[in-house]
């Protein structure tokens, strides 16, 4: 068939393309979501998006970086951090008009425990009771998830889990009656459900046009009451073309890709604001820690040294941009104020490498020990702009300390592959990551530092302690240690910065919430020109 | 962009060139390098194609500054005095890049097509004389290089082998040699008819000697004049592949990876030294080389003979 | 000045003061003066043959008629006609008007000259409807038919709907003078317009274009350089050298008494049908008959199998045989098979039977090496040499590639020896490194002639190895061969279809018709007494350069009733 | 006739099997797992390896291709890895986005293509030649990527009377003539950007063809019968220009489709190229696999629909047919 996929909708909206309507939020995607409108399935930041405007979660971050009650009304740990309990709002409604029960809560995180799950158990359900012999498929109810009544759920931990609500906080519930109908084993490929997804969130999902857009209705019925907005619409923008779609009215809300002042001016001249806010995703150098040149900890600080951080963040990002020391996210309540920030020092960096043993002894303007040349290979990936840019200045920071620096690009994919085998030496890997609430050491699997020893043991006690107190001590601990060992060279975060037409109202978020009053974003009629 | 199969000037022609070529190359094949010089198509060509390689090769007599020197003081600076043509976003000399990067640039076309032509006319010239089964097989396969996806080899190369120069000229090279092959095998179809073909045979002269002398020499003009339309189209190629982060990578310049580096609205709109230089780059040397091609076609075939009524005001 | 334009009444076309220079604009090459001031008057009802050898400027004088002459070309002279309208021939545009309705033209190669995707019929309703706008659709299809009667096609089944390549060249070059007859022309110019064609065709379109000029008093203009073709149908004759006019005569006044020495050399170059100027000095009369044949070949068959896979036999179970010192004519109508049997000899296409002997031994039953080592025995000479010269190697390098790869010479000794070839065949030693596009024709034959005898052939296998030259050129090729014969005492296998060149030539002649022997023999014998009648229509087709000859068979033809050449129907204005 | 198509045909069956064979084998030459980005990083080695055991990732080559083609087979192209969606279903919903996007461009580069090839064919070694070749040649020079840019930059952000990127206006609803009203206006400049890089090639090789035959003897012929330069033009030479030509439009498709990846990119269009592209980054193999044929299928197709188109126009190759 030929022709374009396009539904033409009912719903009598804008009759003209860049009329400003007052009914209509128009938000840009970078990129087309995949149509993964489930909470435990997606992995692309445009299915959450979606998903988190269309789902809710029982909880939820506020600015302060503290969990608020959402679906819940409250939650409660038992005294030995072993048992959580939700009470439920009882007046919640799926888009379809069923009601929301603890049974949903419970169908959707025991599901991502059973044996068919397709992806693989989250951490959560792993520490829960029972999990080893419903996840094999010995038990048909998996003992960890209880609902004593209908608005009431406990969650029972083998061992105490302290990243229990910061999952809670990023995994929404889903409608046990809509996806009971498909086997969990066919969840990735149950193309009707996934994208007509239905959820208890602030808006209703409309339509998906494939490439284009994906159309959201206000929610009438919202627990925390209607959205001021009648339609809420995600239109996919390429970054590159976003400003002039901004400027030219095509959308109203948009993340800007850039701290370039003249393009910051561009936004200004047109009237429209630039909200900035921290960004929630780091970059970081990894380093093989296996790699016998790099088994030495001062010599990946000496590295750290030598990267101008600084000047990475103030040239490539304009100065908007912070650095970050051990992995967690600055604004963290518990990312130690006292972290050894390794501000840049080739001198410094030299220093330790000729504690090391790296000296120029033939004279080639190269660090050398045992007659080896130091060299070092800095892989990075394709598609980052800032990041390909940094290489380059990495590169050259190496080579001013003596490092014979290569650079070596190739698509995500492959470099990622490097990551991944664990038999492959490398010296380094440029690489990203999103931060979410509270969870340390989320990049480890590709770490070839933290599985044994004193690492793995300050980990687990982050993550077996509830206590606040002690999980503060315990992440320190565990932040501090890695801040001293530098498995990554943790190079900066980006602030997020999103452009926003003067017409919208309210628009507000916080560095892991952008859609936290999307409800109460609101269009007023066309003022500028 | 211009993808690796957009030579389609190359790629089909074979559609007639076994009524054509055949007819006038070998006539006309060998007029004199000094008329070829006066057709002004190729002699402007010729000398911008050569001031550009000149200064491409010169590139340490023309700037103080390395290509790869970073200078985080200068970032995105118009064109001054300091620097001529400005700098980049990592405060390098875009004037010196330039210049550098023409050595790359030059290099993947004159490598890609090179290995285009040693595959291109060794199968096609082998297809050609043996007809038949063989004829059959190449085409084939040449075939399915055609119908093959150019971006998932060229990732694949590129993971395999690691992105670097080498690889772009593998890529360009591997994935269009058919168009010549094709050109080439068409030629030798109607070469091969022709009566010092069946001499050779006849007396019984080896039938490597035959394809090289009678069939592969011959093929010279088809040759050239596709070359050089082709060094274009892979320059071309090497600008995509850039684009896409599969081409020359950083930190050493192409004028492919300069462009791509600048493709960003705001580079576009207000700091368009990033992309001016390696735009008209390409464009001069494009054109350039392709107006040698042209002449170099005109050159190979019969002189035109419209009769004067076909273009009216010619008369003075 | 002198010039071809005396004559009593007003000619159908006067043409003054024509001068033709070919600009070098950007060729690097020099300008070509290739018609030098030339004058000359057409009269209706006869036919004017101007004749001169290659690139004499013949062609160039037509197409400047017309101005068909391309861009870079300068043309200077004027046009008039009998209606006394003048036309300057530096303006195609006024030209413009003079085409399709006052001038036609025929040219040479009528296939090329047809629109491959247009039916037959459509490009004579074409024709029609520029001669005459005012027809309406049923009318210019009468017309079209009347056409076709005229050129007597009109029987031919459905011919109106085929395509060019689907008829024969005879059939296509009575279609352009069909084409050219609608426009009602006064003047009719031809550009060799049977040089394509088979000697029996060109019989029938000359007797054809014979007939349109006397019947309908157009006057016609035909060019050609074969001195029996203006014999046989020329009232006048003007004769062109280097684009300047030599002379102009009536044809009886130019064939009997040429008054320029350039005319003079051109008639002497023809050989004469009857066999009474040149006696093959080959000839030696000895018998052949007891002597072992060099080459025996017997019921040889050879297929084709054409695109569509189809098989198709094309020379039927011939058997013959040369003897050392012989020359061997093989002839016959074009596709009668003559090249293909010396292919087969050469091993280029395979025989679907027979055998070939050479001193006994069947060759093609030995292996490989063996039968390169017989076939190196062998000289090659084909038609066209610029074609059988690898225009990419040096004159030395051909002559050489025979000596190293069969003769296992190497480099210096090949090159001295083809040194002593190209004096052997009366070419200057420079040319040994110069590229064949460098020599003119006649050299480039000589080069193929010192390559074939390289190798001290004794048998040189000759397909049609004068053809494609001038007169003047050809005699001086077969003086060249003959020498050679005697002294290297090669044996020859002669294709030919010009029968005079023939009999001057070979000592025995087969005749192939359709891939058959019709009649072999002795030259003079069957030449004066052909048992076949398909022979003597071979023999009497091809005109000789005799006017009084030729008149005397036109008369003959036209006497028998089969043959009557245009219907008398008056439809013609 | 139908012979003919018949034997082509199953040539490109045998084609398309070496493609797939091809192209099978390079993909899984890469470096890299499709599945590796689907994993949470907490995700341990185990469980990783257990998951990839399940969807055949340690299966050995050959057996992943017989699997394949046996499932292909059954026109069954398996579930794209990152959208889980049948592979067929996703070709299919975007393949007629990329059919509109490339025959808009192809009808646009041709139709100005077309009077430019013919008229610097007719004026050819003339000045306003040299100057198509230069302004055609620079066309050819511009990537594409810049050429959307400008586009962009001038009539939407700065004349604002096109939309910058996108197929058609979400939520747009109105009669249907509206619809297809901002659809074309969605169009222009993609289509625009395609058919400049397209434009080169077709006006070349139509001025080259038309040239060609300018030089035939027929046409020289038809001249001397009186015809008009026009009626021979567009007469006679324009229909045996139409075989090269033809072949020329068919044999661009593969370029068209490939080029499609940079247009479809910048301006939003959700066609068939930049979802290649992903699925290439991505190592969506599947759903890589099935563009992959659905390409060479287009490929061979229209090199089968040239020919036969050919065998039309040219009385001579009918019969030999
Ligand atoms: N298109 C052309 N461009 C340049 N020179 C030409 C052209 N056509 C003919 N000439 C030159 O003009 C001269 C006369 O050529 P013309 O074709 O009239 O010879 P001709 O007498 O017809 O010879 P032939 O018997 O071989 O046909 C030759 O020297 C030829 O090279
Ligand atoms: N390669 C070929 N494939 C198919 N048929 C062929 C081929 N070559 C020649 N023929 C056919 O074989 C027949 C004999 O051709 P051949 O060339 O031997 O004739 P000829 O007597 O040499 O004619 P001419 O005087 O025109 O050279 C013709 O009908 C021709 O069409
Ligand atoms: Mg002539
Ligand atoms: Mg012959």
């Amino acid at each position: 068939g030929c022709g374009l996929n396009t539904s033409v909708g009912t719903a009598a909206t804008a009759a003209g393309t860049s009329a400003q309507s007052t009914d209509t939020v128009r938000y840009a995607l970078w990129s087309n979501p995949n149509g993964q409108f489930n909470p435990v399935t997606y992995f692309t930041d445009y299915d959450r998006a979606i998903i988190f405007n269309v789902y809710s979660r029982l909880v939820v971050l506020d600015a302060q970086q503290n969990y608020q009650p959402s679906l819940a009304k409250s939650y409660n740990w038992s005294a030995d951090g072993k048992e959580l309990t939700f009470e439920l709002r009882d007046n919640v409604k799926w888009h379809d008009g069923e009601p929301f029960t603890a049974q949903d809560v419970v169908y959707t995180y025991a599901a991502t425990a059973n044996k068919d799950f397709p992806l693989d158990p989250s951490t959560l359900v792993q520490h829960l009771e029972g999990y080893e012999d419903y996840h094999a498929g010995k038990t048909q109810d998996f003992a960890g998830i209880t609902a004593p009544d209908d608005h009431t759920v406990v969650f029972h931990f083998a061992t105490p889990y302290s990243g229990a609500l910061a999952t809670f906080a990023d995994k929404p519930v889903l409608a046990k009656h809509v996806w009971e109908k498909v086997p969990i084993a066919q969840w990735k490929t149950a193309t009707d459900l996934l994208k007509h997804p239905i959820g208890t969130g602030p808006y209703k999902f409309k339509e998906f046009v494939d490439g284009q857009y994906v159309a959201l209705e206000a929610n009438p019925d919202y627990f925390e009451g209607a959205p001021a907005t009648k339609n809420l619409i995600f239109k996919i923008v390429s970054p590159d073309t976003l400003q002039t779609a901004v400027i030219n009215k095509e959308v109203d809300i948009a993340e800007i890709s850039n701290f370039n002042s003249k393009e910051l001016d561009a936004y200004k001249q047109q009237g429209v604001n630039i909200v900035e806010g921290e960004g929630n995703g780091g970059q970081y150098l990894t380093f093989d820690t296996k790699n016998p040149k790099l088994a030495d900890k001062r010599v990946r600080q000496a590295l750290l040294y030598a990267i101008n951080r600084k000047g990475i963040i103030d040239s490539l990002l304009y100065g908007h941009g912070i650095t970050f020391n051990a992995q967690a996210h600055p604004s963290d309540p518990l990312y130690p104020k006292d972290l050894n920030s390794y501000d840049y020092s080739p001198e410094k960096a030299k220093e330790l490498l000729k504690e090391a043993g790296w000296t120029d002894t033939d004279g080639d303007g190269f660090l050398d020990k045992d007659g080896q040349k130091f060299t070092f290979t800095i892989n990075f990936p394709t598609g980052n702009k800032t990041r390909e840019l940094s290489a380059p200045i990495i590169q050259k920071n190496f080579q001013d300390i003596g490092i014979d620096a290569q650079l070596s690009q190739a698509d995500f994919n492959t470099t990622l592959a490097i990551l991944q085998d664990p038999n492959k030496q490398y010296d380094g890997v440029l690489m990203g990551g999103t931060f979410r609430p509270q969870q340390y050491g989320s990049a480890n699997w590709w770490s070839r530092w933290g599985e044994d020893g004193e690492s793995k043991a300050a980990l687990d006690k982050v993550n077996e302690t509830t206590d606040p107190t002690a999980l503060a001590q315990a992440v320190s601990q565990y932040l501090h240690l890695e801040n001293d060992e530098v498995p990554f060279a943790f190079l900066y975060i980006p602030n997020q910065g999103t452009a926003v037409r003067p017409e919208v109202k309210n628009f507000e978020r916080s560095t892991y919430e952008i859609f936290s009053n999307v409800s109460k974003w609101s269009v007023s009629p066309s003022q500028a020109q | 962009m211009h993808g690796a199969k957009d030579n389609v000037i190359q790629t089909v022609s074979d559609a007639t060139a076994s009524d054509t070529v055949g007819r006038t190359t070998a006539d006309h094949a060998t007029r004199s390098s000094h008329s070829l010089l006066r057709n002004p198509l190729f002699a402007g060509g010729l000398a911008v194609t050569l001031a550009i390689v000149a200064a491409c090769l010169a590139a340490p007599l023309l700037t103080r500054y390395a290509p790869n020197d970073i200078d985080l003081n200068s970032l995105e600076v118009a064109p001054s005095a300091t620097h001529w043509l400005g700098t980049d976003a990592l405060g390098r000399d875009i004037f010196s890049r330039l210049l550098y990067g023409g050595r790359m640039s030059i290099l993947v076309g004159l490598a890609a097509v090179a290995l285009q032509i040693v595959i291109g006319v060794t199968l096609g010239t082998v297809a050609g004389y043996h007809k038949g089964i063989v004829d059959a097989i190449v085409m084939r396969i040449s075939e399915i290089f055609q119908c093959f996806p150019f971006y998932p080899l060229a990732i694949t190369i590129a993971a395999v082998f690691g992105a670097n120069v080498w690889n772009v000229v593998l890529i360009i090279g591997v994935l269009q040699w058919p168009g010549l092959a094709r050109l080439v095998r068409a030629e030798v179809l109607s070469l091969r008819e022709h009566a010092f073909v069946d001499y050779s045979r006849a007396i019984g002269v080896p039938t490597w000697r035959i394809l090289w002398n009678g069939l592969v020499r011959n093929c010279i003009p088809v040759i050239v004049v596709n070359g050089t339309l082709a060094v274009t189209t892979a320059i071309l190629s090497e600008a995509a592949l850039s684009f896409l982060g599969l081409g020359v990578s950083q930190p050493d310049p192409s004028w492919g990876n300069m462009l791509s580096s600048a493709q960003n609205f705001r580079v576009l709109s207000y700091e368009p030294w990033m992309w001016i230089p390696p735009g008209v780059a390409i464009a001069l040397l494009v054109l350039a080389v392709n107006a040698m091609g042209e002449a170099l076609q005109e050159h190979v075939r019969p002189r035109f003979g419209y009769i004067a009524d076909i273009a009216p005001s010619h008369r003075h | 000045m002198t010039d071809a334009t005396e004559h009593a009444e007003t000619p159908a076309l006067s043409v003054r003061d024509l001068d033709v220079v070919f600009t070098a604009e950007y060729s690097g090459d020099s300008d070509v003066h290739a018609v030098d001031h030339l004058s000359f008057d057409a009269h209706a009802g006869e036919v004017l043959a101007i004749v001169g050898e290659s690139g004499s400027g013949k062609s160039v004088t037509v197409q400047a008629l017309l101005g068909l002459l391309p861009q870079y070309a300068s043309v200077t002279g004027t046009l008039s006609t009998a209606d006394e309208r003048t036309f300057d021939l530096s303006d195609p545009a006024q030209l413009r008007d003079l085409r399709g309705t006052h001038v036609a033209m025929v040219f040479q190669d009528p296939y090329a000259s047809l629109d491959p995707v247009f039916t037959i019929g459509r490009q004579l309703a074409e024709a029609v409807a520029v001669a005459e706008p005012s027809l309406d659709r049923k009318r210019v299809r009468d017309r079209v038919n009347e056409l076709l009667d005229d050129v007597r096609l009109g029987d031919v089944e459905g011919i109106a709907g085929k395509y060019p390549h689907e008829l024969s060249g005879g059939q296509l070059q009575r279609i352009m003078i069909a084409m050219a007859l609608a426009e009602h022309p006064q003047v009719l110019l031809a550009d060799e317009p049977t040089t394509a064609l088979d000697a029996t065709v060109q019989q029938e379109v000359l007797d054809l274009l014979y007939s349109v000029c006397h019947d309908l008093n157009i006057a016609t203009i035909i060019i050609t350089h074969d001195m029996g073709v203006v014999a046989d149908i020329a009232d006048r004759v003007l004769v062109m050298h280097y684009g300047r006019f030599v002379e102009h005569g009536t044809v009886d006044e130019v064939f009997r008494a040429p008054k320029e020495e350039y005319t003079q050399k051109l008639l002497a170059a023809v050989p004469s049908a009857d066999g009474t100027d040149h006696v093959p000095e080959s000839k030696s009369g000895e018998p052949f008959d007891d002597v072992k044949p060099l080459l025996d070949v017997n019921h040889l068959t050879v297929s084709y199998r054409d695109r569509s896979g189809k098989v198709k036999e094309v020379v039927h179970d011939v058997g013959f045989s040369i003897r050392p010192h012989e020359v061997l004519a093989l002839v016959g109508q074009s596709g009668s098979g003559k090249s293909t049997i010396a292919r087969s000899l050469l091993g280029l296409n395979p025989l679907t039977q027979g055998k070939v002997l050479i001193d006994g031994k069947d060759i093609f039953a030995l292996r490989r090496r063996e039968r390169r080592a017989v076939q190196a025995r062998f000289g090659i000479v084909f038609q066209s040499p610029s074609e059988s010269l690898n225009p990419r190697l040096t004159i030395g390098d051909i002559i050489a590639e025979p000596l190293r790869f069969v003769g296992h010479m190497n480099r210096k000794d090949s090159r001295n020896r083809a040194l002593e070839l190209l004096d052997t065949v009366h070419l200057p030693a420079d040319v040994i490194d110069r590229y064949p596009s460098e020599l003119s024709g006649g050299q480039r034959q000589r080069v193929a002639i010192a390559r074939a005898i390289a190798l001290n052939p004794s048998l040189l296998i000759a397909d049609e190895p004068t053809s494609a030259l001038d007169v003047s050129v050809q005699a001086e090729i077969l003086d060249l061969l003959r020498g050679l014969q005697r002294r290297i005492g090669f044996a020859c296998l002669f294709i030919s279809h010009d029968l005079p060149l023939v009999r001057s030539f070979s000592d025995r002649v087969i005749v192939l018709h359709n891939g058959n022997v019709v009649e072999s023999g002795d030259t003079d014998e069957l030449f004066t007494h052909p048992h076949q009648d398909y022979t003597r229509n071979l023999i009497l087709s091809a005109p000789v350069a005799n006017p009084r000859i030729q008149r005397a068979r036109r008369s003959e033809r036209s006497n028998s009733p089969s043959n009557h050449p245009i219907p008398s129907k008056g439809t013609i204005k | 006739m139908v012979k003919y198509i018949a034997r082509r045909a199953a040539i490109a069956v045998v084609v398309l099997f070496g493609i797939s064979l091809i192209v099978f084998a390079v993909l899984n030459l890469q470096p890299g797992n499709p599945y590796a980005s689907m994993f949470s990083p907490q995700t341990d080695a185990a469980t990783r390896e257990e998951l990839l055991r399940k969807v055949g990732y340690y299966d050995p080559l050959w057996l992943k291709y017989v699997k394949w083609v046996g499932r292909a087979l059954q026109g069954d192209l398996g579930y794209s890895i990152q959208l889980g969606v049948p592979v067929t279903a996703v070709i299919a919903s975007r393949v007629g986005n990329t059919l509109v996007l490339t025959v808009a461009a192809a009808v646009i580069a041709f139709v100005f293509a077309l009077p430019v090839g013919i008229y610097s064919a007719i004026r050819r070694g003339r000045v306003s030649d040299r100057l198509i070749t230069v302004v055609t040649f620079g066309i050819m020079s511009i990537p594409a990527f810049f050429l959307a840019m400008i586009l962009i930059r001038v009539f939407s952000a700065q004349l604002k009377v096109l939309p910058s990127s996108g197929m058609i206006t979400p939520g747009f609803a109105g009669t249907p003539e509206q619809v297809t009203w901002d659809v074309i206006r969605h169009l222009i400049m993609p289509a625009t950007v395609l058919a400049a890089m397209s434009f080169a090639t077709y006006s070349r090789y139509i001025r080259s063809s038309t040239s060609e035959l300018l030089d035939a003897d027929f046409v020289r012929a038809l001249f001397a019968k009186g015809l008009s330069r026009r009626s021979v033009i567009y007469g006679h030479v324009l229909k045996n220009a139409a075989k090269p030509i033809v072949t020329v439009l068919m044999l661009a498709v593969p370029g068209l489709l490939s080029g499609a990846l940079i247009t479809e990119t910048v301006f939003s269009w959700s066609g068939i190229g930049r979802l290649g592209y992903d699925a290439a980054v991505g190592r969506d193999y599947p759903l890589l696999m099935g563009i992959t044929l659905l390409l060479a299928l287009v490929t061979l197709l229209a090199n089968l629909l040239g020919d036969v188109i050919n065998v039309i126009i040219d009385p001579r190759i009918r019969v030999q047919s």
